[in-house]
């Protein structure tokens, strides 16, 4: 079991001999079950921290804004951020060394090992309680959920309620930090492409047609793009909602910027803005959800990346953030990588 | 009677094999459906999975990417990067539910006028059954 | 003003008898409720909550065709004007908090220079609120924010909920034409239906248990900490995504942009989007420049305009507690908290 | 507004019989910012220049399009004449309208359309393109020579003489290379030391070259016109100033290990001189064999003791030498294949079975016996010796399949030579077939036969084994079919050449490529065999494949040339649609430096740079970066999105 205690005395310690600038852990929304990043500053408001089956959040998100006020400072601090990270969002964190978008000491990484279980799909949660409201979703005994509804205690079985990409984890324990809290227990590995079997089977045009329905109510809100760990680019060439311009940036430059994707939120366009997400993703997603659990209209991008993920690994051999020096997976090649859709 | 549909393709061509390639096919007087517009570039490595998506997006019924044989590469390994980056944009796109005829790869040296010629037949009779490309196209 | 009441059983009738409308209902879709037009649905499902798009969307589309041109044969541009179809709608549903929002767009698109593009929308549409019962989310507010469960601002029509029957009021011209078209199903009211309407909305006020006190002195506030370091705390987590804009039901930023069809002859067209303070680019210019640089600062903007600038354009908040914002957050950033803090702070 | 003019070229009736080209031109002209269009009918001819010279002068066009045959075969053309009209000749761009459309098309209406389509394309293209002027670097005047066989002596001289300086590197203590162990060279048997050692001593005299022996390159950066090497000095624990080779230091030395220069045959002190006539003429301490220069060993110093210059100096430590080089030849030469391969052959096991160079050592009068041919087991003369060729050469299933070219030759030669000195012994050759191409070669390989009475078997020997003191080889006869049996007395495999040891890890330092053989893999096998992929490194002798002295010779001199080439200008230029990096946009991920195929992209504070002198402009970066932060200067993504909405839009 993670223990709470001992997270925020690892904050504490942390903060109080100023060994990290500030801390990035989870706090309750309210008085409620549900949870939000929390930048904890001082020592004395470690108390706000929480570690809860509904932490989904992938914190090393957060790292993008802290690089990019080093950038805007002139005499930056550059003590390391402290961050929570479950097993998904340590790789993440390799993903970003092995892009060197940030050095190992801009962070100081407490691990917590999802153990048996993981973060719970709230839609799940309220199917499996049936219209009744939580008032605490906490981590039970082994394998377990312990849910607190209308002041009873109700025990749920891990898988009944986690999210889908806890069951298609490849390493529910961190694979790179400075303290590790929670035990390592091997979990028994589901298959880690379930939920795209359904869809590869399908008819060509039956996918179509899903893929369509999908992407045709986008609104184009970058939610899937703003809270990826991988989104860092000051402008996305997709479709970009900040430029990197600068008083430098020549007229020349900006005559050249292509607009690959239009703004209008018509279905070319936002089938466009997701295959370029994918394609670039792929290789670097680590499968933390955030994309997808963030969607006020509930795309399922996971679909996307998890192909992605699928393809790289069968076609390359290739395994997302759990060694920052291997090279990224389209700045390499094996010469007998598959040809045989060559003509 | 309806003309019969004519399928647009886009073809990539690396400067150095494929489009020398259809040069040759060219020189030879082989001749092939005028289906395929050919855009010239230094290497298939440099072919990024945007403008593959762009030509759907334009209205492409079709995409080539063609570039040297593994090991002959111009430019020595360019060709083996296109390979991987656009298995995946292959992958990506038939999983989205693009007919796989409408994205091909190929490896078309500078002496193979033969080969691009034949590829362009093959390419514009697979086509020609699915009718336009709508699902990328813009619609305005 | 027009006071009916309908039965529950004779309601599918009433959405058959408007033929000459295209009808909006809600419709369940696994990503939440929304404003459907398939002609299927011909009721209101009893658990309905409130659409996670809000009805603006079908006033103030997300992207607009303004014109488009084309280049003629003497190398000259012409412009054609493209305007909104002439098709009357009806939006079954509108919750009263959508409903206000309405109202308080027509302020924002009306005034000294009518929006035509609105407006054309919105002359053809007819709102046909539906009184809460039950709060449709968990953060609903809307008595802070001057409006109730079953405020008839910016509706045609209201609809009470009574069991197994509507209490119908229509509260404009439109609102009673959209009676006539099938007047034989409406029933004349007896006090009996009225005041178990009252009843309904008094209940229905009592279920609402999130409030933000004090949103009147929240304008001078804002003012006072307009250039604190508060902003940067409370948007410490902010993503910068649209979402709580482009969902909310008041917010009305759009962009104008140009897009080109083909170049020879040079045809294309240019049409109005949704756009977000919360975006970078919003405010970026050309030179590089960004007035809004930050995410604080782009978080108070949404604040200030809210609860400071529109009141002193308008005299009332450009918020209507529909609590969408704080639902669909991805990192729980609440706006009645954050106001709750802003009033209090330095205290 | 752009004003860009179109040229429409009919090619005779090459274009203009299936394109309609006043058509191509008249919807050009509409196309918006196209000011000019017209077609001729050859755009080439010198008034078809004109007409674009003048178009562009009068019109003032800032961009032109000529729609006519392969840019391969007129770009430049006409961007000369762009650039004599005042333009910048990267304003310029072909559209193929003639090998990729009307050459291959049929139905005129169709080609038609499709020629304007492609010449829209590169309308669009052309109107972004910028003003382009040639990049160019400093060049640092000397070269850098790896290997000091007669390929590296060879180049060394030969751009030494030139007038330019030469740092001539080679691992081993003495230059030379493989052709000072030889005894006499084919076809003419004129002595190899002899005609070697003058050039060696040129090298060691020559005020340009400077000669480092005993060294190693350890690393290599920079460019062409601009390398930084790194050079291991190894010392040699004698000071050869001081030295006066009097040669008491090896009689007193006690150590003997096997003699590298008598393959072995003989042995040697671990102080030693490899062969009398070595330059630097000087000893060297073999470290790996002196007790003396381990701590934990038993002290030995009896050179040191009686050295009486006092030139031994154990307190040598290795050294780096950092040099800036323009150019550098890589003449690293060859080894022969590892004879323990060939086991059924015996090689190891019977002290009588000899590789070529054992041989050249035995038939050389200053080799170990004294230049007569005696067998190394009982130094008695061998009366049957059997020659076997193609020993792991052509042997595609367990060895290596390429034909090691030298082979026959001095197989014939060997033969011919034990001929001579043993008149009443006999030679047999087994042979798969005799190449013998080259000047007096194919007589040569008569006179062995039909003078020398040397037997030639066309046959693979199948194993070689001893009996009774004669060394049993079993072969087939192949024109006749028979088996055959011949109980010799000495055998001569003719192993194969293999590019030298550690070669590979050179390859890796200087970053050029190796072929499917581990030689070092030339630019272009017909039209640039002297030169790598890498731009200012040149190839010499048998480093890239297997090849006798006179073409090793030859190609070192073409390697010279091609160095001097570059050493012979003051500053480099090269083309300049190169990659170029938006800063802004760039996060310094590394993926463009991973994918680059020739190292010229580094990170810089955090962010990509380009070394535009090594670009080739291939893109592959650019198609790497997900932020298109790396792009072709006038082939960028912009370039290209406005080709394919132009090439569809019509």
């Amino acid at each position: 079991m993670v223990s709470l205690d001992q997270l925020k005395e690892e904050v504490k310690k942390a903060l109080s001999s100023g060994k990290v600038k500030y801390f990035i852990g989870y706090e309750n929304i309210g008085s409620g079950w549900q949870v939000r990043p929390a930048f904890i500053r001082q020592p004395e408001d470690v108390d706000r921290l929480v570690w809860t089956p509904a932490c989904f959040h992938n914190l090393v998100r957060f790292l993008h804004d802290e690089k990019r006020r080093r950038a805007r400072e002139k005499n930056p601090d550059i003590r390391p951020v402290g961050l929570v990270v479950k097993g998904c969002d340590s790789r993440s964190i390799n993903v970003l060394l092995q892009e060197k978008y940030i050095e190992r000491n801009d962070v100081y990484i407490i691990g917590v090992s999802c153990e048996l279980t993981g973060v719970i799909n709230i839609t799940k949660l309220n199917q499996h309680l049936n219209g009744l409201k939580p008032q605490k979703v906490l981590f039970g005994s082994k394998g377990t959920f312990k849910v607190i509804v209308d002041d009873r205690e109700i025990e749920i079985e891990a898988p009944d309620i986690l999210a889908d990409r806890c069951l298609e984890c490849p390493a529910n324990f961190p694979v790179i930090a400075d303290v590790i809290l929670g035990e390592e227990i091997k979990r028994n590995p589901g298959n880690r492409y379930q939920s795209i079997s359904a869809y590869e089977k399908m008819a060509l045009d039956e996918r179509w047609s899903f893929w369509q329905q999908q992407f045709s109510r986008c609104l184009r809100c970058y939610a899937c793009r703003s809270v990826c760990p991988m989104c860092y680019c000051d402008e996305c060439v997709a479709d970009s909602i900040a430029y990197a311009v600068t008083a430098e940036t020549t007229a020349d430059e900006k005559a050249q910027k292509t607009r690959w994707v239009e703004r209008n939120p018509e279905l070319s366009e936002n089938i466009f803005y997701h295959l370029v997400r994918a394609i670039h993703l792929a290789g670097r997603c680590v499968d933390c959800g955030e994309c997808e659990r963030v969607c006020p209209v509930e795309i399922p991008l996971r679909l996307l990346n998890k192909k992605m993920e699928k393809e790289a690994k069968e076609l390359f051999g290739y395994e997302v953030g759990f060694d920052p020096a291997q090279p990224p997976l389209i700045a390499c090649f094996r010469d007998n990588d598959p040809q045989d859709f060559i003509r | 009677m309806a003309a019969e549909f004519e399928p647009r393709i886009v073809a990539f061509l690396c400067k150095w094999c494929s489009s020398a390639g259809a040069d040759l096919a060219g020189v030879s007087r082989m001749e092939y459906p005028p289906n395929v517009i050919p855009i010239q570039v230094m290497c298939s490595g440099s072919v990024s999975p945007l403008y593959v998506f762009s030509a759907l997006s334009h209205g492409a019924d079709g995409v080539l990417v063609s570039g040297c044989h593994p090991g002959d590469c111009h430019y020595i390994k360019g060709n083996y990067y296109a390979r991987r980056r656009l298995a995946l944009v292959k992958k990506l796109l038939e999983y989205i539910g693009l007919e796989p005829q409408r994205f091909q790869m190929s490896w078309v040296s500078a002496t193979e006028g033969v080969k691009f010629s034949q590829l362009i037949y093959d390419l514009v009779k697979e086509l020609k059954p699915l009718g336009p490309q709508t699902k990328f196209r813009r619609n305005y | 003003m027009m006071e009916k009441t309908i039965l529950k059983s004779s309601f599918p009738q009433w959405i058959k008898s408007l033929q000459s409308f295209k009808v909006f209902i809600p419709k369940r879709e696994n990503f939440g409720w929304e404003l459907s037009s398939n002609n299927q649905i011909l009721e209101i499902a009893s658990d309905y909550t409130y659409p996670v798009v809000p009805p603006k969307k079908l006033i103030f589309p997300q992207e607009e065709i303004f014109f488009e041109f084309e280049q003629n044969p003497d190398n000259g541009i012409e412009l054609k004007e493209v305007l909104p179809e002439e098709s009357p709608q009806v939006i079954f549903g509108v919750r009263p908090c959508d409903g206000r929002a309405v109202e308080a767009m027509d302020l924002v698109f009306g005034g000294s220079f009518e929006d035509l593009y609105y407006w054309r929308r919105r002359r053809q549409t007819t709102l046909v609120g539906l009184a809460c019962h039950q709060p449709p989310s968990e953060n609903c507010f809307c008595l802070s924010v001057e409006g109730s469960p079953y405020s008839e601002d910016g509706l045609d029509i209201l609809l009470t909920d009574l069991g197994d029957r509507y209490f119908v009021k229509a509260l404009t011209e439109k609102g009673e034409k959209l009676l006539s078209e099938a007047p034989s199903l409406f029933k004349e009211i007896t006090p009996k239906d009225r005041e178990e309407k009252e009843r309904v909305h008094l209940e229905a006020q009592g279920k609402i248990k999130r409030h933000l006190n004090g949103a009147r002195e929240l304008p001078e506030k804002i003012k006072a900490i307009f250039d604190s370091n508060f902003w940067d705390e409370e948007s410490s987590n902010c993503l910068r995504c649209g979402i709580c804009t482009y969902l909310c039901p008041t917010c009305h930023c759009f962009d104008i942009n140009d897009e080109t069809k083909s170049l020879a002859p040079l045809r294309g067209r240019r049409i109005r989007t949704w756009d977000t303070c919360q975006f970078p680019d919003f405010t970026m210019h050309s030179s590089g420049h960004n007035p809004r640089p930050d995410r604080a600062s782009r978080l108070r903007q949404r604040l200030a305009h809210k609860f400071l600038y529109f009141i002193l354009l308008y005299d009332r908040f450009q918020c209507v507690g529909c609590g969408r914002c704080i639902s669909l957050c991805p990192v729980g950033i609440d706006i009645i908290e954050v106001l709750t803090r802003a009033r209090n702070h330095g205290k | 507004m752009k004003r860009t003019g179109v040229f429409v070229c009919h090619c005779g009736i090459n274009i203009a019989g299936t394109v309609d080209v006043k058509k191509v031109a008249a919807e050009l002209a509409k196309h918006p910012g196209v000011v000019h269009a017209e077609d001729y009918v050859y755009m080439c001819s010198d008034p078809g220049q004109n007409l674009i010279i003048q178009a562009i002068k009068e019109k003032k066009l800032d961009s032109v399009v000529v729609a006519c045959c392969s840019p391969t075969l007129h770009e430049t053309t006409f961007r000369n004449a762009t650039k004599k009209a005042g333009l910048n000749p990267y304003r310029c761009e072909i559209a193929n309208i003639r090998e990729q459309c009307s050459w291959v098309h049929r139905e005129k209406s169709k080609a038609t359309q499709k020629a304007i389509s492609i010449t829209r394309g590169v309308v669009e293209k052309v109107r972004r393109n910028e003003s382009l002027e040639d990049v160019s670097v400093p060049v640092t005047k000397r070269a850098l020579v790896i290997g000091g066989g007669i390929a590296g002596i060879q180049a060394s001289l030969d751009i030494a003489d030139a007038g330019y300086e030469v740092i001539l590197v080679e691992k081993s203590p003495s230059i030379g290379g493989h052709m000072s162990q030889l005894s006499e060279t084919f076809p003419t048997l004129d002595c190899s030391q002899c005609i070697l050692t003058p050039k060696m001593v040129e090298v060691s005299k020559h005020p340009r070259i400077k000669l480092m022996t005993y060294s190693e390159v350890q690393e290599v950066s920079g460019y062409v016109g601009n390398f930084k090497v790194k050079i291991l000095k190894k010392p040699t624990y004698v000071d050869p100033d001081k030295c006066t080779l009097c040669d008491e230091c090896t009689k007193v030395c006690p150590i003997v290990v096997p003699n590298e220069f008598d393959m072995g045959l003989t042995g040697r002190r671990a102080i030693y001189i490899p062969f009398p006539q070595a330059i630097p003429a000087s000893y060297t301490i073999d470290e790996k064999a002196c007790p003396g220069m381990f701590d934990t060993a038993i002290a030995c110093g009896k050179c040191a003791d009686v050295c009486k210059p006092g030139a031994i100096n154990f307190d040598m430590k290795p050294e780096i030498v950092e040099v800036d080089v323009g150019a550098i030849v890589v003449a690293t030469g060859y080894d022969l294949y590892d004879k323990s391969m060939m086991a059924e052959y015996g090689y190891g096991q019977y002290p009588d079975v000899l590789d070529g160079l054992q041989f050249e050592r035995l038939l050389s009068a200053s080799g170990p016996t004294g230049g007569r041919i005696l067998r190394p087991s009982d130094k008695k003369e061998p009366k049957e010796v059997v020659f076997i060729q193609c020993v792991g050469s052509r042997d595609p299933e367990l060895h290596w399949p390429y034909c090691s070219k030298i082979c026959c030759m001095y197989t014939a030669k060997h033969a011919m030579l034990y001929k001579h000195h043993v008149h009443d012994g006999q030679a047999y050759v087994f042979y798969i077939d005799i190449r013998s191409g080259g000047k007096n070669y194919e007589e040569f390989v008569h006179r062995a036969v039909e003078e020398d009475g040397v037997l030639y078997l066309r046959g693979k020997v199948s194993r070689v084994f001893e009996d009774n003191g004669k060394l049993i080889v079993w072969g087939v006869d192949t024109l006749t079919g028979k088996q055959i049996e011949i109980a010799a007395d000495m055998v001569v495999l003719a192993m194969a050449i293999r590019p030298s040891k550690g070669m590979d890890e050179l390859a890796k330092k200087l970053k050029i490529a190796l072929d499917k053989d581990g030689f070092l893999a030339e630019a272009h096998p017909k039209l640039r065999p002297v030169e790598s992929m890498t731009s200012g490194i040149f190839l010499a002798g048998a480093a890239q494949a297997p090849k006798d002295i006179p073409e090793a010779v030859g190609q070192a001199s073409g390697a010279a040339a091609k160095a001097m080439a570059i050493l012979s200008r003051d500053r480099l230029f090269h083309s300049p649609t190169v990659a170029r990096v938006i800063r802004n946009l760039c996060t310094g991920c590394g993926m463009c430096v991973s994918v680059c195929p020739f190292e010229a992209i580094s990170l810089k504070e955090g962010k990509a740079e380009v070394n535009e002198i090594l670009c080739e402009g291939c893109g592959t970066c650019s198609a790497s970066c997900l932020r298109n932060a790396i792009q072709v200067k006038n082939l960028t993504p912009h370039h290209i999105q406005e080709m394919i909405k132009a090439c569809l839009g019509g």
